[in-house]
């Protein structure tokens, strides 16, 4: 099995694909080979052409698309050019694909052990019931407990994690030798993704396959990859073994990801001995008490209580960081400290006033010093509005502002968001996944609000992005000393804006603490846990030499 | 075989109802014709177009083998045939007579109108009487000149009173819902089957007193619009086809295997004017109107020459008619002439109405709204549902109206009556003309018949001279039928007698 | 009493989920068959007309339109005879036709075999050109079919069914003589079948009548293409729609990269597209009920749609309140049967 | 006005649809100059002439040129259409953004009600209605307006009861939107374009529905020049095979219902902000 590493499994060589005569290069002249047992990953940002290479791999170009130069070779003899028939043997049966969003993938009307097994009976000639016994068993080893039950589950009764399974299932299922993952995890819980990647490797090792990881986050690249190409414009600008890289990338670009991922200040120290702060611990200036939110279950007599007897409080100019797996309430916190929801219990006191009681027309006025900046950037814009009518909104609770106040002030904070000022004009499915969230950001502080709810500020961002708005929102807490209610996934940036942590699950907090503290011991397991599912870049070079020896005592055995 | 007995008919409607007391119309009358049979009839002639017409001046005995009239004119002695059987076998004797009189007299509708409007009867017992088993005698408060004539109407069948009696119930207790549906009497035929809208089925009476009828079975097949039935008769579907359109008759005349057997008939259809309002109070309105309708036109375009104009209130084939008093021609200049008397120099606004699904009706509409235009009237047409449409000229709403309608008895006072007299119900227009009333009353008394002719001519001279009513065409009756189909004939209520026809 | 609630609940979770919907939707039939009354009752009671005058006519005096008037019931107070309805109605008596002295029911149980089956026909065509047109146009994209299809989508519900029912006997009937004179729903000549099924073509068959098979099935032909010409355009814009969206979707590009064949992954397609279609051919069901009065209309059919434009001329109270009520009964039914249908199609759904 | 001006001209639909439109639009301006003869003016002696130079398109049955009476009915059959289309947008948009918007016993009371209004089949219904108001032009306008309230209502309602739930509505509010300027300015725009959409097919349904009414006589009345009602006085010829009376009207009818569907596609396209520089 010596030729194993020699003789590549998977080579590309200088393929480039357009779309149509005179169109941009989509991909140009990618290059590069897999071996067996070897896991490559591929960074870039959004619009790299990443899932266009893992689809031409496949021969599955988007319509329009086309080969202009290059060759796709698996185990030395091309993809390209070949019968449809033997195409659709080498997909799924050679080369496999998981893409994102696991749910989207299935068929929602068929169970899934029936799509496992029209897979395998796809590539391999075998009858109904042998293939549904082969997919249950390749559901106990994806980790699936009840396979038989599971089996005959719709996707829309699993969780994203156990779709995302399936999916892996199903790309395992014929034994291919290509295994391509195309941001696999993105959308599912720290906690869920590192046992996905961890079974998706383990499932590639045993099998001998080699695998290609799409991936935005430097951290997965870390901790499981051999070999890492870095993607830039439809280019791969740079390819090098992992620890090379994390050591010294050599191209500018390469850096500039890494630093993103690596942002660590920690600037609550400075702020915790702030003297005009440490004088009026007792007031604080938000404090919620034993809060409850129940939501009825459709079609049954049953509730979900998605708060249940939640307490905390934010001091002035301080930031609680709320995280937690997804599901645990964390959104509907926020929600209802600013009464998009109406709680079913407890108390909300905002600087000596209780909000959960106040009439609506009286908060109304107080909406200028509650304010929320949402979680999706898009959706949470009014389409049809421009910008400057955007951020022109919230100023309405201000009625001493006239016309030109108003515009004024629109101009100050597209200024403070460091936007362009001729945005002012651009509606917003014009703009770009960051300059939406900075204008959603700029809405929220248009009324210099005393306290603001970050819903999840960095999710669905750019590495690079993430840390631009992570800067962003430091700077502005900084200079106008708002307090902050800071909902997140992402630990890392919890590190980089908390003053402390709440840890939400099942509606309830199990653990809150300073920020350092939690980090550095935490009581809890859940927390534990919760924490060690995160993957630092620094930390990924441990655990990629434990693959490494498990992947030596394998070649030698 | 089956074929030469069988006769398919495509007709514009079934009838309503199989009861003689329902309401009459044209499908209800041919109904009666073929299923009811009656105490007297007239007697047949074959006219020089070799269609058989009923001889208005003899009258034969039907159910009744022999009658009697009193001196007086004041009653009537029926002496019944005997041994004449419905088809289900019941007898007919004077018992069965006096059950039919007395359902009629009770259901309040035909019969009883009859009885109380043209002969004045005021009470059931005094005026009807089994004198023996086969011998009933009907006795009149007054002289009647139509004390024969009437019992031929076809609305005065005598029923099988032995079968009807089965259907009786305590809710219903002249079987009014049963004879809806169904037929017992002594006619040449009962009814097999009905389904209202879709197809009615007679069969022959083999008991029929007048012998078994040649044609076993009558399928009438329900087809609304005439086109189809044209289309029908085309392509032999059906045998005989009813009510069609001129034009299309004049199409079919033309086809190879269909015969177009034409009547003048006793229609008379005109548009009736409210003589009691504005604008139409004014005789002179309704003269000028007169004037202004293209009579040549529409006959040769709508009616392709099939019809006559009508130049008299009075049926062309009653006894009685004069066309002498018509002067009518089609004088726009005459017409704007008299309404300018009338005091409308620039003419006025109102509206026509005519019946939902009458084509000839709406086409006539069009054409006199196009014509009336001509003197500055200006007419609204309105297409009314026919019971709304009777609802409205009841109400005296519609200032001006289609109206086709017959009067089956064949005496000028009877229709003069019907329509002219200002105590008729039915008088919609409100005709009134103090010397008319005088003329009609005294013409349904009178026994004096020559007298009686001269006093309708002067009432057709008044009619004509006051114009109540715009006088249209005589439309006459059609019949379309394949060729091999012989021995037509026609009734004044113009519905078939199967019985007289048969298949080659 | 919240316990009973609650146990009623674990009753109802441990009954088959098929069963679940079909109860849950035949209850929710009952008040909605009630509103439906009531509608059709306030409906028709506004009708213009007085058929106690129209009937009585020429013999009309004052006495015998009270008499009849009273017979026919509309003489009570508009809420009394409401409430006599529904009761009637309960008890499957809709009244008696005043035009064909039937009762109602009757008249519409004759009539509906005629309509159903013209309808039913007119489905199955509508649905196997819309559909197979949708399917190829989107496999095939920017083929003939694709091209034609687009066309002919554009023209769908611009053409009114009456005008292509008329050209279809001019050119079919009067032109070329192939189709058979458009009135009725069998030959004059020919018997009718004895009723099983109400469906002339089914009934001739199960006789072994051939003759009457052909010469139904030939008086089929006409009406039911016009009804098909004119309402697959609709089904195939709608189904290409979905299909289309669903033929795109990254389960079916999933599919495909997995190695599944062409066929299969049309067939996973059609699947993901039943729900959507399934309620679209509901909806055309309904629809196809009001297009039949024209078609009928046009054809002489015989049946319900027929019956329904007399019964507005003629003022039949009784008859366009019973037909008014039938269709809405039908297309709720039809409804039903599609939700439910719908809700078997799609496992998403909760019951 | 460009971008619209670019979008119909790479788009022959949107191209013919207008066309067709400004077509009817001056039928209905300058009809009288159009035509040769008066649409209502009955001429016996020359009914049912086939079309020749003196009458393109033949005359019915009561001798009226059957192209002027097309031209007229323009004015008829669209201003039906439109008022109806137009009352039931003008009352159906705002009922369905409050029913959408308050979700109450009384929006569940409304929504029940359109239930059974839509329960019935649409054309059978007009039928009954026009035929309980009265056969005006403007009892069918009112009786097509009532049938397309359900129609609107519905369909905003499903645009906001989804819009309502959007985090930018909610985002409005946590920046002090009242309930008012929720509704109009941020969700009755977004759930207007379906709408919007909606009219255009509408005015082609509500054109055919015309027809279909006076097809069977419940709708306008002779001899008012309708598509419809000139249609079926040509049904009856057409199976003795005088085909013009019927033909004409009918083409009419099927032009102007296109046209509307190929405006209501441009509609949809140039009414969608996020298509805006694709154009
Ligand atoms: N059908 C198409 N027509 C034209 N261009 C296309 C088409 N599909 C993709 N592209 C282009 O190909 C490029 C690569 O897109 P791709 O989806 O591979 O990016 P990615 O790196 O996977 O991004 P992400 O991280 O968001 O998943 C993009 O710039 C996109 O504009
Ligand atoms: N409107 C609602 N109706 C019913 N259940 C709801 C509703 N909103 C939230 N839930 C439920 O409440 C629970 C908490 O949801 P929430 O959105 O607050 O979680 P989260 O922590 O913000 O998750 P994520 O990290 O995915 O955003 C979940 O189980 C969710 O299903
Ligand atoms: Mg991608
Ligand atoms: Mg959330
Ligand atoms: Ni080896």
């Amino acid at each position: 099995m010596s030729d194993r590493n020699s003789t590549a499994l998977l080579e590309v060589d200088n393929l480039s694909v357009d779309f149509g005569e005179g169109t941009r290069k989509a991909l140009s002249n990618i290059s590069f080979s897999l071996g067996r047992d070897e896991i490559l990953g591929i960074v870039g940002e959004t619009g790299a052409g990443k899932s266009l290479l893992a689809r031409s791999l496949l021969n599955l170009l988007p319509e329009g698309g086309r080969f202009t130069s290059g060759d796709i070779r698996l185990e030395g003899e091309t993809v390209l050019g070949i019968s449809e028939a033997e195409q659709r043997k080498i997909r799924g049966g050679r080369i496999a694909l998981i893409g994102t969003n696991a749910k989207a993938l299935l068929s929602p009307v068929e169970t899934v052990g029936a799509q496992i097994a029209r897979v395998l009976r796809a590539h391999r000639n075998c009858s109904q019931k042998e293939a549904w016994k082969a997919a249950v068993d390749l559901m106990v080893q994806v980790g699936i407990v009840n396979p038989e039950r599971r089996a005959k589950a719709y996707p829309h009764e699993l969780s994203g994690g156990m779709a995302q399974r399936i999916v892996i299932a199903m790309a395992m299922v014929a034994g291919p030798d290509v295994v391509l993952a195309d941001d696999a995890t993105l959308g599912l819980d720290a906690t869920i993704q590192v046992q996905v990647l961890d079974l998706l490797v383990k499932r590639c090792r045993e099998l001998g396959a080699g695998a290609v990881l799409i991936t935005h986050d430097l951290g997965i690249v870390a901790h499981y990859c051999d070999r890492v190409a870095i993607m830039k414009e439809g280019r791969i600008v740079e390819l090098e073994e992992v620890g090379k890289f994390l050591a010294a990338p050599k191209e500018p670009y390469g850096q500039a990801l890494l630093d993103a991922a690596r942002v660590r200040p920690t600037p609550m120290v400075a702020k915790v001995e702030d003297p005009a702060l440490e004088k009026q611990p007792e007031t604080p200036l938000l404090d919620v008490r034993r809060l409850l939110k129940l939501f009825p279950i459709a079609g049954t007599q049953d509730v979900v209580r998605a708060i249940d007897d939640v307490s905390f409080s934010v001091r002035r100019g301080e930031t609680l960081a709320l995280v937690g797996e997804s599901g645990s309430g964390k959104t509907t916190v926020g929600q209802c400290l600013v009464r998009l929801l109406d709680s079913d219990g407890g108390g909300i006191t905002f600087d000596g006033a209780d909000i959960t009681t106040m009439p609506a027309a009286e908060f109304r006025a107080m909406r200028r010093r509650i304010q929320m900046v949402f979680q999706e950037p898009y959706v949470a814009l009014n389409p049809r509005w421009p910008v400057k009518a955007l951020i022109a909104e919230p100023l309405r609770l201000d009625p001493t502002l006239d016309r030109a106040a108003t515009d004024k002030r629109v101009r100050q904070l597209i200024d403070l968001v460091q936007l362009p000022a001729g945005i002012a004009e651009v509606y917003p499915h014009q703009l770009t996944a960051g300059e939406q969230k900075r204008v959603g950001i700029a809405r929220a502080l248009a009324t210099r609000p005393d306290f603001v709810v970050f819903d999840e500020p960095t999710t669905a961002l750019d590495i690079r992005v993430r840390a631009q708005i992570i800067d962003l929102v430091r700077d502005l807490q900084a200079e106008m000393g708002m307090s902050a209610l800071f909902i997140t996934h992402d630990l890392n940036s919890v590190r980089s804006l908390a003053h402390r942590v709440a840890v939400m699950r099942y509606g309830k907090i199990v653990e809150e603490g300073d920020t350092e503290m939690i980090f550095s011991a935490a009581k809890e397991d859940y927390t534990k846990a919760l924490l060690a599912a995160e993957l630092p870049v620094e930390q990924g070079t441990a655990q990629r030499d434990r693959a490494e020896t498990r992947r030596l005592a394998g070649a030698a055995a | 075989q089956d074929a030469k007995t069988t006769l398919v008919v495509a007709a514009p409607r079934t009838p309503e109802s199989l009861d003689q007391e329902y309401p009459p119309t044209e499908a209800g009358h041919e109904v009666r014709r073929n299923v009811f049979e009656r105490l007297l009839t007239y007697k047949q002639k074959k006219g020089d177009d070799g269609i058989f017409y009923e001889d208005f001046g003899a009258i034969d005995g039907a159910l009744a083998e022999k009658w009697e009239v009193s001196d007086d004119r004041k009653s009537i002695t029926f002496h019944l045939r005997k041994g004449v059987k419905s088809a289900l076998g019941n007898e007919l004797n004077a018992d069965t007579v006096m059950w039919s009189f007395l359902r009629g007299w009770n259901m309040k509708s035909n019969f009883h109108w009859y009885m109380t409007q043209i002969f004045k009867i005021e009470d059931f017992d005094t005026a009807f009487q089994k004198v023996d088993d086969y011998t009933v005698k009907v006795t009149l408060p007054n002289a009647s000149p139509l004390i024969e004539r009437i019992w031929i109407n076809s609305d005065l069948g005598i029923l099988d009173s032995v079968e009807v009696k089965k259907h009786l119930t305590d809710a219903d207790p002249w079987a009014a819902s049963w004879l809806a549906t169904n037929t017992a009497a002594f006619g040449p035929y009962f009814i097999s089957k009905y389904k209202p809208g879709q197809e009615v089925v007679y069969d022959a009476n083999p008991n029929y007193f007048r012998g078994e009828p040649k044609l076993k079975r009558v399928i009438l097949r329900e087809m609304p619009t005439s086109a189809n039935r044209v289309a029908a008769i085309q392509a032999g579907s059906v045998d005989v086809a009813e009510y069609l359109l001129p034009r299309e008759l004049a199409l079919l005349e033309k086809a190879p295997g269909v015969e177009v057997h034409k009547v003048f008939g006793n229609f008379i259809h005109r548009v009736e004017m409210n003589n009691a309002k504005p604008p139409f109070d004014n005789v002179k309105v309704r003269q000028a109107l007169n004037y202004l309708v293209p009579r040549d036109e529409i006959l040769k375009s709508v009616y392709f020459n099939t019809a006559r104009f009508t130049k008299s209130p009075i049926s062309e084939i009653y006894p009685g008619f004069s066309d002498e008093f018509f002067a009518y021609s089609n004088d726009p200049a005459k017409a704007k002439a008299l309404l300018a008397e009338a005091g409308f120099p620039e003419g006025f606004k109102t509206q026509l109405a005519y019946r939902t699904g009458d084509q000839l009706e709406e086409e006539m509409a069009v054409i006199l709204k196009s014509a009336f235009a001509k003197a500055g009237v200006d007419v609204e047409l309105l297409k009314l549902p026919a019971s709304t449409l009777v609802e409205r000229y009841t109400k005296g709403e519609v200032p001006m109206y289609f109206f086709r309608d017959m009067a089956i008895v064949p005496d000028a006072a009877y229709v003069a009556n019907l329509w002219l007299n200002s105590a008729s119900a039915i008088n919609y227009s409100k005709f009134k003309s103090d010397e008319v009333d005088q003329l009609i009353d005294s013409g349904l008394k009178s026994t004096d018949e020559p007298k009686r002719l001269v006093d309708m001519k002067r009432v057709q001279q008044i009619t004509m001279e006051q114009a109540p009513w715009v006088f249209l065409m005589n439309p006459g009756y059609q019949l379309a039928t394949r060729a091999n189909v012989k021995g037509y004939s026609w009734y004044t209520p113009n519905g078939n007698a199967f019985f007289d026809l048969s298949k080659e | 009493m919240t316990v009973a609630v609650a146990n009623l609940g674990v009753y109802w979770r441990a009954i088959p989920r098929p069963l679940r919907i079909i109860t849950s939707r035949l209850l929710m039939l009952v008040p909605q068959m009630f509103g439906v009354m009531m509608v059709t009752f306030l409906l028709v009671r506004m009708l213009p007309g007085d058929p106690a005058l129209l009937l009585l006519g020429n013999m009309a005096t004052p006495d015998t339109i009270a008499a009849f008037r009273e017979k026919l019931g509309l003489n009570l107070s508009l809420w009394e005879q409401f409430v006599h309805y529904v009761g009637n109605a309960l008890h499957g008596d809709l009244g008696v036709s005043i035009f064909t002295s039937n009762p109602v029911v009757t008249d519409l149980l004759e009539r509906a075999p005629a309509t159903l089956e013209l309808i039913t026909y007119a489905m199955l065509l509508t649905i196997l050109i819309g559909v197979t047109l949708a399917i190829i146009s989107v496999v095939r994209a920017g083929g003939v079919v694709d091209i034609g299809s687009r066309v002919y989508g554009l023209a769908a519900g611009a053409i009114p069914d009456f005008w292509v029912g008329l050209l279809l006997i001019y050119f079919f009937f009067y032109i070329l003589g192939w189709a058979p004179a458009p009135f009725g729903r069998i030959d004059t000549f020919v018997s009718p079948p004895d009723t099983v099924t109400g469906f002339y073509t089914i009934d001739s068959l199960i006789a072994g009548d051939l003759n009457a098979f052909v010469s139904s099935l030939g008086r089929l032909t006409l009406p039911v293409l016009t009804l098909a010409i004119v309402n697959a355009g609709a089904l195939m814009k709608m189904t290409k729609t979905t299909f289309a969206d669903i033929y795109r979707s990254d389960f079916i590009r999933h599919a495909r990269a997995s190695g599944l064949s062409e066929g299969t992954i049309r067939r996973i397609a059609l699947r993901n597209s039943l729900p959507p279609i399934i309620t679209l051919v509901g909806f055309m069901f309904g629809f196809l009920l009001g297009a039949a009065v024209l078609v009928e209309t046009i054809f002489a059919w015989g049946g319900l749609g027929q019956y329904a434009v007399q019964s507005v001329v003629n003022s039949d109270y009784p008859a366009l309140q019973g037909f008014v009520l039938v269709a809405a009964a039908f297309i709720l039914i039809v409804y039903t049967v599609v939700d439910i249908l719908y809700e078997l199609a799609d496992p998403r759904i909760r019951v | 006005m460009t971008r619209f001006i670019r979008y119909v001209s790479k788009h022959p639909g949107a191209m013919v649809g207008l066309t067709l439109l400004a077509l009817q639009i001056a039928s209905i301006l300058f009809a009288p100059w159009l035509t040769f003869y008066s649409p209502e003016e009955a001429d016996p002696l020359m009914s049912l002439q086939p079309p020749s130079a003196a009458h393109w398109f033949g005359t019915d049955v009561s001798g009226m040129d059957i192209y002027t009476r097309i031209v007229y009915a323009t004015r008829i059959n669209l201003l039906i259409s439109i008022v109806a289309v137009a009352f039931a947008f003008v009352v159906g948009v705002p009922i369905g953004l409050l029913i959408g918007f308050y979700r109450n016993w009384m929006s569940a009371l409304v929504m029940r009600v359109f239930d059974f209004i839509q329960s019935f089949p649409v054309f059978v219904l007009g039928m009954a209605l026009v035929s309980v108001m009265g056969q005006e032009i403007w009892n069918v306008a009112i009786v097509l307006a009532v049938l397309f309230i359900p129609m609107f209502a519905r369909l905003i309602r499903a645009e906001v009861l989804s819009l309502r739930e959007r985090p930018y509505v909610s985002a409005a509010r946590c920046s002090g939107a009242t309930d008012g300027s929720i509704m109009f300015r941020h969700i009755l725009p977004n759930a207007l374009t379906p709408a919007i959409v909606q009219v255009s097919i509408s005015i082609g349904l509500a054109i055919l529905l015309t027809a279909g009414l006076s097809f069977v006589g419940a709708g306008v009345r002779m001899p008012t020049p309708e598509w419809g009602l000139m249609v079926s006085t040509g049904a009856q010829q057409m199976i003795l095979g005088v085909w013009w009376v019927a033909l004409f009207p009918g083409l009419a009818i099927v032009i102007s219902v296109l046209s509307f569907a190929l405006l209501g596609d441009m509609v949809k396209d140039l009414s969608d902000p996020t298509t805006r520089e694709r154009l």
